[in-house]
């Protein structure tokens, strides 16, 4: 119905209907992806760079552009603001777009982000012109400074990248959400459904997701899931919760309770 | 000799960007170059001489998360 | 599309293709429980029985026929097995319907059940040809003995009535889902749509919300959005959700990564 | 003297159910009576008589979780 | 120091200053019981009635006297009311004493507690004079309904024996120790010390340990972590901790901060 | 026992038996922070610089050197490397240490550490002979850098300073403590003694707590509380603490279990 | 034939419990003793006869949680 | 006129830092003093002359976290 038609958000002036980010990444094949993407209803996936490969079977951009979404690249495996900053030059070049995911990653096990290197190639990044959109940890003081530099959204992980370990810290997440008004965006983490409603009912604006989607044993399926999860969210969050309560608070009335009395018989069944 | 892709690959230089493209057979969009670490636009491409022992990466997209 | 539509599933014999019971309980207004009821899509809500109002406002039968869901007569404000079953007689009586969401209840404030009472009166009432879906606590051998006495359900709760804090303890969720093939109704404690996505994935077959949805700033809004959860949930399960992992795992492949070399510059942005 | 719906009223008795659902105006659905805690099926409404200091309930349904 | 000296609490009018009691399940060797029970502190174990086995290697009995604690038999193995009620009675000859640890299976893969057959073996054995200690779930209402029956503490299970979880439902055993005046003994789920210190904390006034004792590496060494920590965990609460809060609290003061300026240096160092 | 020693850990080759660092910050009277000191067993105690109060009473140098421990100054109140760097010369010059515990603050309402700027600072500090103990997030990859650049100890966060959440993301904490060889000691955070053993039972060498003691209704009292915490956790952590198991294992043995029969009577009391 | 502890023995009855007790070559302290399911205390052992099919417990303490 | 402790005061200067130091009353252990945010060893403080408008920071230790 019209009056739930979800409230749509921006990312650096462009409006979003779609409060889900679809990493491309792990979808065994790429017509999984294509259906995939038709399912999650997302406007904008995610791609990397990589070197040409003559082996490479078909061409994911075509299949990108019959669904029509926007391209988002990311500079994964990155390790230096240095290569990130390269990496998103190059990605503009490619794909025509100045619009980048900043990753620059610390840590290869955990591929958890570098906060300072982060800021740093944020910072080039936005000098040079580009709506940066980083990749980073939990951490408020940070995604200020993400802020301050000019970022166009934040993007706090909930666990690391492919762990689904879900929001490890709900509570830096809420701090993340009041401080700011940039578009929050959990990237990283979200491991089922449940995971991205919390998320947006925690204040974040958008999900992004690519393993819990790519590599669940139904892709497709998973990201309908995830989508009406996100929907669901979104709707719980307008809506209006009722607030947690120590005690129960009865919803039926206990006005008009009849009274019954039965001398024959003691009151309770135990004790007998 | 230079370095194409990470690999040494023995190409008669000077050689211009465009011919490297198509050499690795590079897709006709979504694709970007990198020589010495520097973006070459797309518009260069065909000017831009790739001198001996350069490091040209050429790129295209893959999926990623 | 047709191969999402939500697998049903059965109470009694009885196909149901709505996950979400509804309590009409808490609802400011009889135009707000019906619009809530089709936002919701349920199939079956619950009823108290209490002594003739002359000054009741509207008539809740007439609203729920107009509906065209099943009523489910609880035995809500009883404290003993006597009363209990007296009162599902009288429900049966008035409803004409031998099912009944059992109640009973055994401390005021948290409205927590009586297991030793609830045993007994769901004994009595199955010998008496009730189907009989027990509201109980989450003791998974509990939940058996119920089972074997020959409940059609369980109904265990997440946290008290109306108290919003979600499902305290999943794991006795789980041993409860892992014991039995009655179908397992969530009751109690759900708070907002997570909540609901979050049983269903933790092997719930249905949930049953009244103030999360009747007590909801705006409960029509937040009837579509436990819908929607739920649906979201049931997939997610379905689509077979990828495990929990305690380090990363790149949902960007390594290979085909460009090395760039900026000799006149650092490594790292920092150190400097 | 009778005790209906918990308050003692003034009834000639003997009375019949159905003549003290009447009194109470009990819509004509969703109506379940009980007399001294024993439930009277509908059907024997017209027939019960209730006798002096009986107990009789005369429930029905309100929104409830 | 004597103004920390434990403060003692009383089980059935027996003042008691340890508050871990120890179960005896699970040790290797006799030897390392009697150095555990001495690193304890504990002035009550646990023990169970078998059959005579001829083979059985040295005599427990006469290690506990050795020991000089006093043997609280449990009814470990029983799943009816009426197999607890006779073990209670053989323990009452076996070793002279009226106490019990009432024990009444339900599940023999969790070994939770059946709720309405604890309830009814309780009654029975205070009818009978017993000193009741029943092994329970952490339902409130069972604690309620044990209280009223008649028995002398609740001991309530954090999670199920010997799983080392800790505690799954705090609120719950919050919800128990606000409603009694008995001794609330934490039963079953410790796996270490901090989950020790913390039942405590909630307001325990004793904890019972068998396997995160016996079966750690080194049960010697943990008999006094556990001891340590619920001394600790009794501090701590008689201390009045700080309360939570959403925001911090600076430790150091503001005032008399030093102002320094250095117009050659930008404020920050990254942005540079 | 000697046997029980604690095993004591070392910061930059400085042998430590006490393993609570404790924040003078907050102690109503100098002799409530004399008591809790000598009750807490620490040998280190932070202070902060600050201008010179005339109206000041009594003098906390003098009460820390009759408590014969060893002052380590803080950076509290900066909010940039380069006033933190010359708020830890100035200490230097006060106290005549090169120790410093490092703090660049980023936000004034949560008094989270400022990632980029922290680790300037201790690149700097480091280079400039400091021994540096930074105050930093729960960020591994923060830490490994911290680690990189020279700092002598790691001391994450479990949550906001003065908040008494404890710790909010056990995940990142293990993760710290995994990858590095540093001392890892847990800043702020800390709400009670369950806290602190926890903080040690995962893996930390040491804790540091101000508020959690200082601001206790009973300070002196904490201090003990958490000393014992501190111990009992270590103990555990030594001790090799059991596994935790999804389902129960017994404590009792099965084998010899009597067996009764009462063909008089049914085999449960309920059903009846 | 009595079965003790749960095994059928051939033992010539009548036969009192305490010559059980000495039978199981059970301690001398934290010993009971059940026949059909009802203890018999230890004041009985010497006079109370076990007559032929009954069940016999005998039972010590071992550790338990 | 100088700032000292973030107050102007009127001192004539030149003045040394150890003048200062016994200006604010400080304690003679756990003192330390920056000018214009360079710190200034104690061994300095007799021969070092403060001139005018300099801004004087003369800390000591207080309880911190």
């Amino acid at each position: 119905m019209a009056d739930f038609a979800p409230s749509t958000f921006a990312i650096a002036g462009r409006e979003l209907s779609s409060r889900l980010i679809l990493g491309t990444g792990g979808f065994p094949r790429l017509g999984t992806l294509a259906d995939a993407i038709r399912e999650s209803g997302t406007e904008i996936v995610t791609v990397a760079l990589r070197r040409i490969d003559p082996q490479a079977q078909g061409s994911l951009t075509d299949v990108l552009d019959e669904c029509g979404v926007t391209v988002l690249p990311n500079t994964a495996g990155c390790y230096t603001a240095r290569d990130a900053v390269t990496t998103a030059q190059l990605a503009r070049a490619a794909f025509d777009t100045d619009w980048v995911k900043l990753e620059v990653i610390g840590d290869e096990r955990t591929l958890l982000p570098d906060a300072a290197e982060l800021l740093v190639a944020a910072e080039r990044l936005v000098a040079d012109g580009f709506v940066v959109l980083p990749y980073t940890t939990d951490d408020p003081v940070l995604a200020r400074r993400l802020e301050d530099v000019g970022c166009a959204a934040i993007m706090p992980l909930g666990s690391p990248i492919g762990s689904g370990m879900g929001i490890n810290n709900a509570y830096n997440l809420r701090l993340i959400r009041e401080q700011t008004k940039l578009p929050v965006i959990l990237d990283a983490g979200v491991g089922t459904a449940s995971d991205a409603a919390l998320a947006i009912e925690l204040g974040c604006d958008a999900v992004l997701c690519a393993s819990a989607i790519s590599r669940a044993e139904n892709p497709v399926a998973m990201a309908r899931a995830i989508r009406l999860a996100i929907e669901a969210g979104l709707l719980a969050r307008e809506a209006g919760r009722i607030p947690r309560r120590l005690y129960a608070e009865a919803s039926t009335q206990e006005a008009g309770l009849a009274e019954f009395h039965h001398p024959s018989d003691p009151q309770r069944a135990i004790p007998q | 000799m230079i370095v194409l892709n990470g690999t040494e690959s023995e190409v008669l230089t000077p050689v211009t960007v465009a011919e490297l493209v198509r050499l690795v057979e590079a897709p006709d969009r979504g694709v970007a170059v990198a020589v010495d670490s520097e973006v070459v636009p797309r518009g260069e491409w065909d000017l831009f001489e790739v001198s001996d022992g350069a490091r040209v990466e050429i790129l295209t997209a893959v999926q990623g998360g």
